[in-house]
């Protein structure tokens, strides 16, 4: 009997470091997309609750903390990342392969995704478990401030190599920015 | 006045004291037989043509601004007849045809320039579209030439043929196509419907469209009531507003579009070349700037400027595409009212109301068909029926859906197109 | 020349070179500054006449001195002197010349300028007509144009940027310095963006004092103090170049273009900036005044003069003069006869002007014409007696007033308003939502009046943001010289200059309006003014009060044309940063990618995805060798093909069925569980958006397969018609296309194949024609799905992503032990037309169901999108080009794409077009060419013989017009 | 310009596509008959000036009806269609 080797998305690409910031990669137990159907909101999250401690989140915002979180992604749509959940109520997607997640982080986090997103990054208006749906130059991503300096982004799998050229890129170009005299 | 080389010597050596206004400022009569609203290129085309080719010079064109104010003096200045399908086809190349001769027509240096217009493809399906494309237009009597990509090199080296995302597969070749400078068409135009006795009346906006009887009679302008026996509405962006005069309603959406030109430098692009990846063009003008464009900024509007997303995305396009001119830099950009259709082609047609016809809805392709436009849309309005190149152009096509004219297959969404 | 100040005055550092020759340099000198300081004048000839030209400004306007910077594929045109530092090494060459600068061969326009008036090219070369082409165009071509691109890629590294403030302060003189002030001592979030690279404005070039001390005092503490603050952020060398809405402003920053060696650093920085509020505090651009041969090199703007000399230390001559209509330029006297300059007469043409120092005054005179043939020699002055004297100068100074810079109040439209006064043009209130003008961009006419309105506009923007100010104590300063009397031109029957940069004179704009060219926008196109790189800046004001005057209207009456971004040139590197080569759009890889290219297949892209197009083995040396090898493979072994780009949607909810139902024209409600269907999806207009299978995988869970190229379309569609049309049905979907890699497994082998891979036994009874389910792969947890896009027994297999690649490789390591093996896009296509399967070749956005055959699949029983229109009568007429097969009957057994199909015997003409062909292949399963194409009564005509012919290739064979289904038409081996 | 996604707040126009005039919500009846659905599908009104417009912004999937206008591109407000047509 054979058996199946897995290769993250970035298996390949990360993790890296430019200018004192990381770009590493994280690979969840699972990712699953939730979306409850309708008026079962409150069920669902309760549901939530009560599999891995984490509520359904409110639009922009994220729920839980790094070991089992759940992020909105969308009207009625949010994504469990950590372990598999199958609430009652909702349609579940198992997303565990669909995204490459990446994390940022270190003192030009910020600033190179300022290269790449144009939502407001100033931190008193996307604080610690803010979560966008935006864009990462021309690709849709998930972006979530996870602390001061640290950020997740998601793309979708098929695009990880964009989302870290372009990462490296920016901070290429922020590296070379700092030497100026 | 007859304009030449010898004037020119002639008036140098006298001071130029002796040159004589383009066109005359008239004040509007009570009646004419015709009036045409809109003194675009569409418009100053139509009046040309009924006093040249019909005799028609009891006429007037009405302009709320300045002669050829709209999209005539706003675009990339492309001239071409490279259409696919029947209707556009011969349309086009009627158009192109006239365009050979205007110069001559008008007593007047419009600066056609038959430099030829690549557009390249990057894909087999877009190689098999543009095959269709061409054959189409060599079936129409038209020229086209399939490049490969050692093809598309001679003409256009500079491209980035080693890297790019889409890579280039070849192109298809129109050495009859060109550009031409936008305002001169205008003035030409102007000054030749004026010298056969057209009113051209600026300062002149028409606030209503009077019918009686299902039959127009005239209509209010802001310099009065002027009575006419037909009316023409060329109004390109606006026809939504001067439709709903006459109580209509258009299948028209009026869109931005963009366009660019970068500061004058000295020859480096000899051809007009269009990306289909990157939705983007480009030629250089006589002056020698850079002028450029690409998409719709896709929302309605009628702002005639547009936003930077979709500038961002055309200056993209061109780094894709031809990286040598980075160092280009942007000097302008303006925008455009479009009056996008369905199906992205356009009208020319009688009204449901007797006497009132409308040329509208030449999307962003209007400057090439200003000539073809004219002259179409004046033997309409003199003897009231289509003329040959343009029986397609019919009002009623989206209701009915015969003879639709999709060259983009994005479907009946205005913006798509 | 250099002035001998005490002070910091450093010596110069540094050098560079203009045209070869080394020129020394301080450190954050202009290359202008450096070019005045060693007395070269002559920096550029003109666009047309070719005049030599000098430095005109001390700013970003500058009309002349343009240059070229580098060489190679660095090479730079079209950059201001007067705004580009200078740095060790640096090459610098002027433009538009040749041979040389100083020996111009086109300054011979320059004599035949009778001839070549506004206009002149219009009524002119017109015969004979092949000859504008040929001749007279590439002529005028060469001779126009200013810098030189090298014709390399510029493979410099640019970036894009954005940030976001409450307050953007565009431009730091003393308006915009206490506005930004005020805001950061309110803790409002500021972004000051300045295009210099040092902060202060006029500050800089004036001597005044702020407070009782030297005004550079104040602009020191005041940037020290934003500098401190944590937030503001000052960006200087940024210049904002657009307004666009809901205030987003665009800007350029010339992050490295100052130093030689940049490293990795971007060249430059395209900003967009989001601001709830701004405020233009951008200054004013001081007018000349049109006098015969105004436009030789040391004739310079009055303030650029003291820019020289107070802000860099340097005379612009030996000998200066200054004309001007204002008190203000008097300081340029004052100041430089204070520096040990000789001011060798001030004109005046006011009569009451008066002298505030020491130098000799002409009131009421004016500056008649001037000498010197590469440079600025003598004027001639016509004193209030009207007598005329030469006076020798090396500098002229000239200021016929100050312009607001309202240009970015212009962006959305807005029209300044003509202020008699001022005798300028100033913002119209509210031109644009949430910015404030201040300052001289206001129409403040001195720094005292600058602070104060800076401060308020300050105020006036954080009240908009719903934030109360206290108004701050004021500095004191300077409150005077605001005398001026408006004074356009000195009349005569030379040439004056307007537009310098287009050659642009009086006797130009009095043509256009002979010729009734007498809106301001055809004086514009007409003459060319406004349209250089300048844009107008210094000449649109001049120009429109001569237009004005020569057709009897007051300014206001005639109008203004409009600015438009960008305010400043912006290098399309920089605003198109990222995109050059792969950049362009993102990419998208299926986890079959790197097992591909180790097998040397060549990809193609399909939207932003790439495919393999054929698998190229020893010994075969065309792709059709490696093709026709796959499609034997696939129709005799097994084929296997990653089609994981499909689009796959997953739909889940009790009413995912009527969803369904509702978007395809075919009934999905009745679809069993565990079965496929093949569905069709209209647009509303009728015409086909997409086509694919759906799954049923359980009683209120589907999942959608959409083609590659339409995957977000149709995503988009389903979003809409859930939350537009059908926001009762319960109902979500999700893109499940990434989270699963996918692969065909064709051909009469592939049971075969797949005994291995699955974990067995299967039962294949169980597996019926268009059936799917859950199963397990190697272990893993997949789905299998009985359908075929080959004609051949088929199955998609998919496992979730991360295990793509290894059972990629796992199913090609099996197949070849079955005689199997990958298969490209080029044998799928095969595979597919064989089989007479459309692909987006066929539903290219204006086919319908009824011109593909399939209007039956249009269910009678239900409304689905695109029902209705569909049954317009012109989309229902037989005589419609519709579905056929093709075949080449002909001597010629070729068929191409793109090719037209015509009667035999009928002329390959328009009116004779019978259709098209869409889809070709070479068939080694049936030894013959096939097509796909359209034809009128397609369907009626099977059996005729009509022509194709394919004019660009020049093919032409007779066709026979068929069944589209060339291969197994009865199916029987796809279904097993 | 920028748009209001009633769930992700003030977004810029570049994560937003246009579909065109919120009467597309309006999807007549199969029987309507065709001048409805030729007003539907092709006719507008096309103002100069205020107008109600549809929105798909990609990155969350909301579809939004956006109060703008198309001269001045001043955005009045925006709400999610799926509240609209509830």
């Amino acid at each position: 009997m054979v058996s199946l080797v897995p290769k993250s998305p970035c298996a390949d690409l990360l993790p890296l470091a430019i200018a004192e910031t990381t770009v590493s990669e994280v690979v969840p137990e699972a990712i699953t997309l939730v979306a409850p159907f309708k008026g079962k909101k409150k069920t669902v999250s309760d549901a939530l609750k009560a599999e891995v401690g984490v509520g359904f989140p409110a639009p922009g915002r994220m729920t839980g903390k790094q070991d089992a979180r759940c992020i909105w992604v969308g009207p009625e749509q949010a994504l469990v990342i950590g372990p598999a959940v199958s609430p009652d109520g909702a349609a579940v997607t198992d997303q565990s392969d669909g995204f490459a997640v990446i994390q940022i982080t270190g003192p030009m986090a910020a600033n190179a995704l300022a290269r790449l997103t144009p939502i407001d990054l100033r931190r008193d208006h996307f604080k610690p478990g803010h979560t966008a749906r935006t864009l990462l130059n021309h690709m849709t991503c998930s972006i979530t401030r996870l602390g001061a300096a640290s950020f997740e982004i998601l793309v979708f799998r098929s695009m990880a190599k964009t989302a870290v050229h372009e990462l490296t890129e920016a901070l290429k170009l922020l590296e070379g920015r700092a030497k100026l005299s | 006045m007859r304009y030449s080389g010898f004037q020119i010597f002639k008036q140098g050596l006298t001071g130029n004291s002796g040159w004589k206004p383009v066109w005359r400022d008239p004040t509007p009569k009570p009646e004419y037989d015709i009036i045409i609203i809109g003194g675009g290129g569409h418009g100053l085309a139509t009046a040309h043509y009924l006093a040249k080719e019909h005799g028609l010079t009891n006429v007037a064109v009405l302009e709320k601004g300045y002669l050829g104010g709209g999209n005539v003096g706003r675009n990339t200045t492309i001239v071409r007849a490279n259409y696919a399908l029947p209707g556009n086809s011969e349309f086009y190349s009627h158009s192109l045809k006239l365009w050979e001769g205007l110069e001559g027509d008008l007593n007047y240096n419009v600066m056609h320039s038959q430099r030829g217009v690549i557009n390249l493809f990057h894909s087999d399906g877009q190689r098999d579209y543009a095959a269709r494309r061409g054959n189409a237009m060599i079936n129409q009597g038209d020229d086209a030439i399939l490049l490969d990509r050692e093809g598309v090199r001679k003409h256009l080296p500079y491209l980035d043929f080693d890297n790019a995302r889409f890579p280039i597969y070849g192109g298809l070749f129109h050495p009859r196509g060109g550009s031409a400078r936008h305002d001169a068409v205008a003035w030409g135009l102007a000054r030749a419907a004026d010298s056969r006795g057209v009113d051209l009346i600026q300062n002149c906006e028409v606030t209503g469209i009077d019918i009686e009887g299902g039959r127009v009679t005239g209509v209010q302008t802001t310099r009065g009531a002027i009575r006419a026996k037909k009316v023409g509405i060329v109004v390109a962006g606006r026809s939504g507003q001067v439709a709903a005069m006459a109580g209509m309603r258009l299948p028209i959406e009026s869109h931005i579009l963009q366009a660019f030109v970068t500061e004058g430098l000295k020859p480096v692009i000899d051809h007009v070349v269009t990306f289909g990846m990157g939705h983007f063009y480009i030629s250089q003008s006589d002056k020698g700037g850079l002028v450029f464009g690409g998409d719709l900024d896709f929302y309605a509007s009628y702002a005639a400027r547009g936003n930077l997303p979709m500038a961002e995305h055309v200056m993209e396009a061109a780094m894709a595409l031809m990286p040598m001119i980075g160092k280009a830099q942007l000097l302008r950009s303006w925008g455009g009212i479009m009056d996008m259709t369905p199906d992205g082609s356009p009208i020319i047609d009688r009204t449901p109301i007797e006497g009132l016809y409308i040329d509208c809805g030449w999307c962003y392709g209007g400057f090439k068909a200003v000539p073809g436009s004219g002259f179409a849309f004046a033997h309409l309005i003199a003897q009231d029926r289509p003329h040959e190149s343009a029986t397609k152009y019919r009002l009623d096509r989206f209701r009915t859906g015969v003879g639709l004219m999709d060259e983009e297959g994005t479907g009946s969404q205005h913006n798509l197109h | 020349m250099r002035l001998d100040r005490s002070g910091g005055d450093v010596a110069p550092s540094l050098s560079f070179t203009f045209d070869g020759e080394t020129v020394r340099a301080r450190k954050g000198e202009t290359v202008a500054a450096a070019l005045l300081a060693n007395d070269i004048r002559l920096v550029g000839r003109s666009f047309k006449y070719h005049r030599p030209r000098g430095i005109w400004s001390a700013g970003p306007e500058e009309p002349n001195a343009l240059i070229t910077l580098g060489r190679g594929a660095a090479q730079t045109p079209n950059q201001r002197a007067t705004v580009q530092e200078v740095y060790e090494g640096l090459e610098v060459s002027s433009q538009n010349r040749w041979p040389s600068l100083k020996t111009d061969l086109l300054s011979v326009n320059d004599l035949a300028a009778p001839f070549l008036g506004a206009g002149f090219y219009y009524k002119t070369f017109m015969w004979p007509r092949a000859f504008w082409e040929r001749v007279y165009e590439p002529v005028i071509r060469r001779a126009a144009g200013l810098g030189a691109l090298s014709g390399a890629p510029d493979q410099e590294p640019y970036e894009k940027a954005y940030a976001h403030c409450d307050l953007l302060v565009i431009g730091s003189g003393p308006s915009g310095l206490m506005a930004a002030l005020v805001a950061a001592r309110a803790g409002s979030d500021v972004i000051v963006a300045e295009q210099d690279h040092a902060l202060g404005g006029r500050l800089l070039a004036e001597v005044e004092e702020i407070d009782g001390a030297p005004a550079a005092d104040w602009v020191a503490a005041a940037v020290a103090e934003l500098e401190a603050a944590p937030n503001v952020r000052v960006m200087s060398r940024t210049t904002v170049t657009g307004v666009y809405d809901q205030g987003t402003y665009g800007a350029i920053e010339r992050t490295a273009m100052h130093v030689a060696d940049p490293g990795a650093a971007p060249r430059q920085t395209f900003w967009r900036i989001v601001a709830k509020a701004s405020i233009l505090a951008s200054g004013a651009i001081e007018r000349g005044i049109a006098f015969a041969n105004n436009d030789r090199p040391g004739v310079m703007a009055a303030g650029a003069v003291r820019a020289y000399a107070n802000r860099w230390g340097v005379s612009p001559g030996k000998s200066v003069t200054v004309f001007a209509n204002n008190d203000d330029a008097h300081r340029t006297a004052r100041d430089l006869a204070a520096a040990g300059v000789t001011v060798a007469a001030v004109i005046d043409p006011r009569a009451d002007a008066q002298a505030i120092g020491d130098y000799p005054l002409f009131s009421g005179a004016q500056v008649t014409g001037t000498t010197g043939r590469l440079g600025l020699t003598d004027i001639t002055i016509r004193d209030a007696s009207g007598k005329d004297q030469s006076v020798w100068t090396d500098c002229l100074a000239v200021s016929g007033g100050w312009n607001p810079s309202v240009h970015l109040t212009c962006h959305m439209n807005g029209r300044p308003v003509w202020n008699e006064d001022l005798a300028a043009f100033v913002p119209a209130p509210d031109a644009v939502p949430g910015l404030f003008p201040a300052g001289s961009a206001d129409g403040a006419q001195s720094t005292a009046d600058c602070l104060r309105t800076g401060a308020e506009a300050a105020i006036a923007a954080l009240e908009a943001l719903g934030q109360t100010t206290e108004a701050p104590a004021l500095p004191k300063a300077e409150n005077g010289f605001t005398g001026h009397t408006p004074f356009w031109l000195v009349p005569g029957k030379k040439r004056a200059w307007l537009d310098m940069a287009n050659d642009v004179t009086v006797k130009d704009v009095k043509l256009a309006a002979q010729e009734n060219f007498a809106s301001v926008e055809h004086m514009k196109r007409y003459t060319t003014q406004g349209m250089a790189p300048d844009q107008g800046k210094n000449s649109n004001v001049a120009a429109l009060a001569i237009l004005a005057d020569a057709t009897g209207r007051t300014i206001p009456q005639t109008g203004t044309t409009t600015f438009r971004p960008p305010f400043a040139p912006v290098p399309l590197s920089a605003m198109g940063a990222g995109a050059r080569g792969k950049g362009f759009a993102p990419e998208r890889f299926t986890t079959s990618h790197t097992a591909t290219e180790d097998l040397g297949a060549p990809f193609v892209e399909a939207g932003l995805w790439y495919r393999p197009s054929y698998y190229p083995r020893a010994g075969e040396t065309t792709w059709r060798q490696s093709c026709d090898r796959e499609v034997q493979m696939v129709r005799n072994a097994v084929g296997v093909a990653d089609v994981s780009t499909l689009g796959k949607i997953d739909i889940q909810g009790p009413d995912a069925a009527a969803l369904l139902d509702f978007v395809y024209t075919n009934m999905f409600s009745t679809l069993k569980v565990g079965k496929v269907r093949y569905g069709l999806m209209l647009r509303e207009d009728g015409h086909v958006m997409d086509d694919g299978t759906t799954a049923r995988l359980g009683e209120t869970h589907y999942v959608m397969t959409t083609t590659t190229a339409a995957a977000g379309q149709v995503m988009q569609h389903l979003d809409f018609v859930l939350q537009a049309l059908r926001p009762d049905w319960d109902v979500r979907i999700a893109s499940a296309t990434e989270q699963w890699a996918q692969f065909a497994v064709a051909g009469p082998k592939a049971r075969a194949l797949l005994d291995v891979v699955l974990d067995g036994p299967i039962d294949w009874a169980a597996w019926p024609f268009m059936s799917c389910g859950n199963i397990g792969v190697a272990g893993v947890p997949g789905r299998l799905f009985r359908i075929s896009f080959s004609g051949e027994e088929g199955f998609e297999v998919a496992v979730p992503a991360r295990y793509g690649e290894a059972l990629y490789r796992l199913l090609l390591s099996q197949a070849s032990v079955l005689g199997g093996g990958p298969y490209g896009m080029e044998a799928l296509n095969v595979l597919r037309i064989e089989k007479g399967f459309i692909t987006h070749s066929e539903i290219h956005g204006r086919v319908t169901a009824f011109d593909i055959g399939m209007e039956r699949m249009i269910s009678a029983k239900k409304d689905c999108i695109g029902k209705t229109m569909a049954a317009r009568p012109g989309l229902l007429d037989p005589a419609r080009e519709r579905l056929v097969g093709l075949k080449p009957t002909g001597a010629v057994k070729e068929l191409t794409a793109g090719a037209h199909l015509f009667n035999m015997g009928a002329e390959a003409v328009r009116l004779e077009d019978q259709g098209y062909i869409t889809s070709v292949c070479y068939s080694p399963t049936l030894g013959s060419f096939l097509g796909l194409g359209f034809l009128k009564s397609g369907p009626d005509r099977i059996g005729e013989t009509v022509q194709m012919v394919d004019h660009l290739r020049g093919v032409k064979t007779e066709v026979e017009v068929c069944n589209p289904v060339f291969f197994d038409p009865e199916g029987g081996r796809m279904r097993g | 310009m920028r748009i209001t996604c009633p769930y992700c707040g003030e977004r810029d126009i570049r994560e937003f596509t246009y579909r065109g005039h919120a009467l597309a919500i309006a999807r007549p009846a199969p029987d309507a008959g065709e001048a409805a659905w030729d007003d539907y599908l092709h006719l507008r009104d096309n103002p100069a000036g205020a107008t109600q417009d549809l929105w798909h912004h990609g990155p969350c999937g909301a579809w939004v009806i956006v109060d703008r206008d198309t001269v001045t591109h001043e955005v009045a407000g925006s709400k999610a269609v799926a509240e609209v047509k509830r």
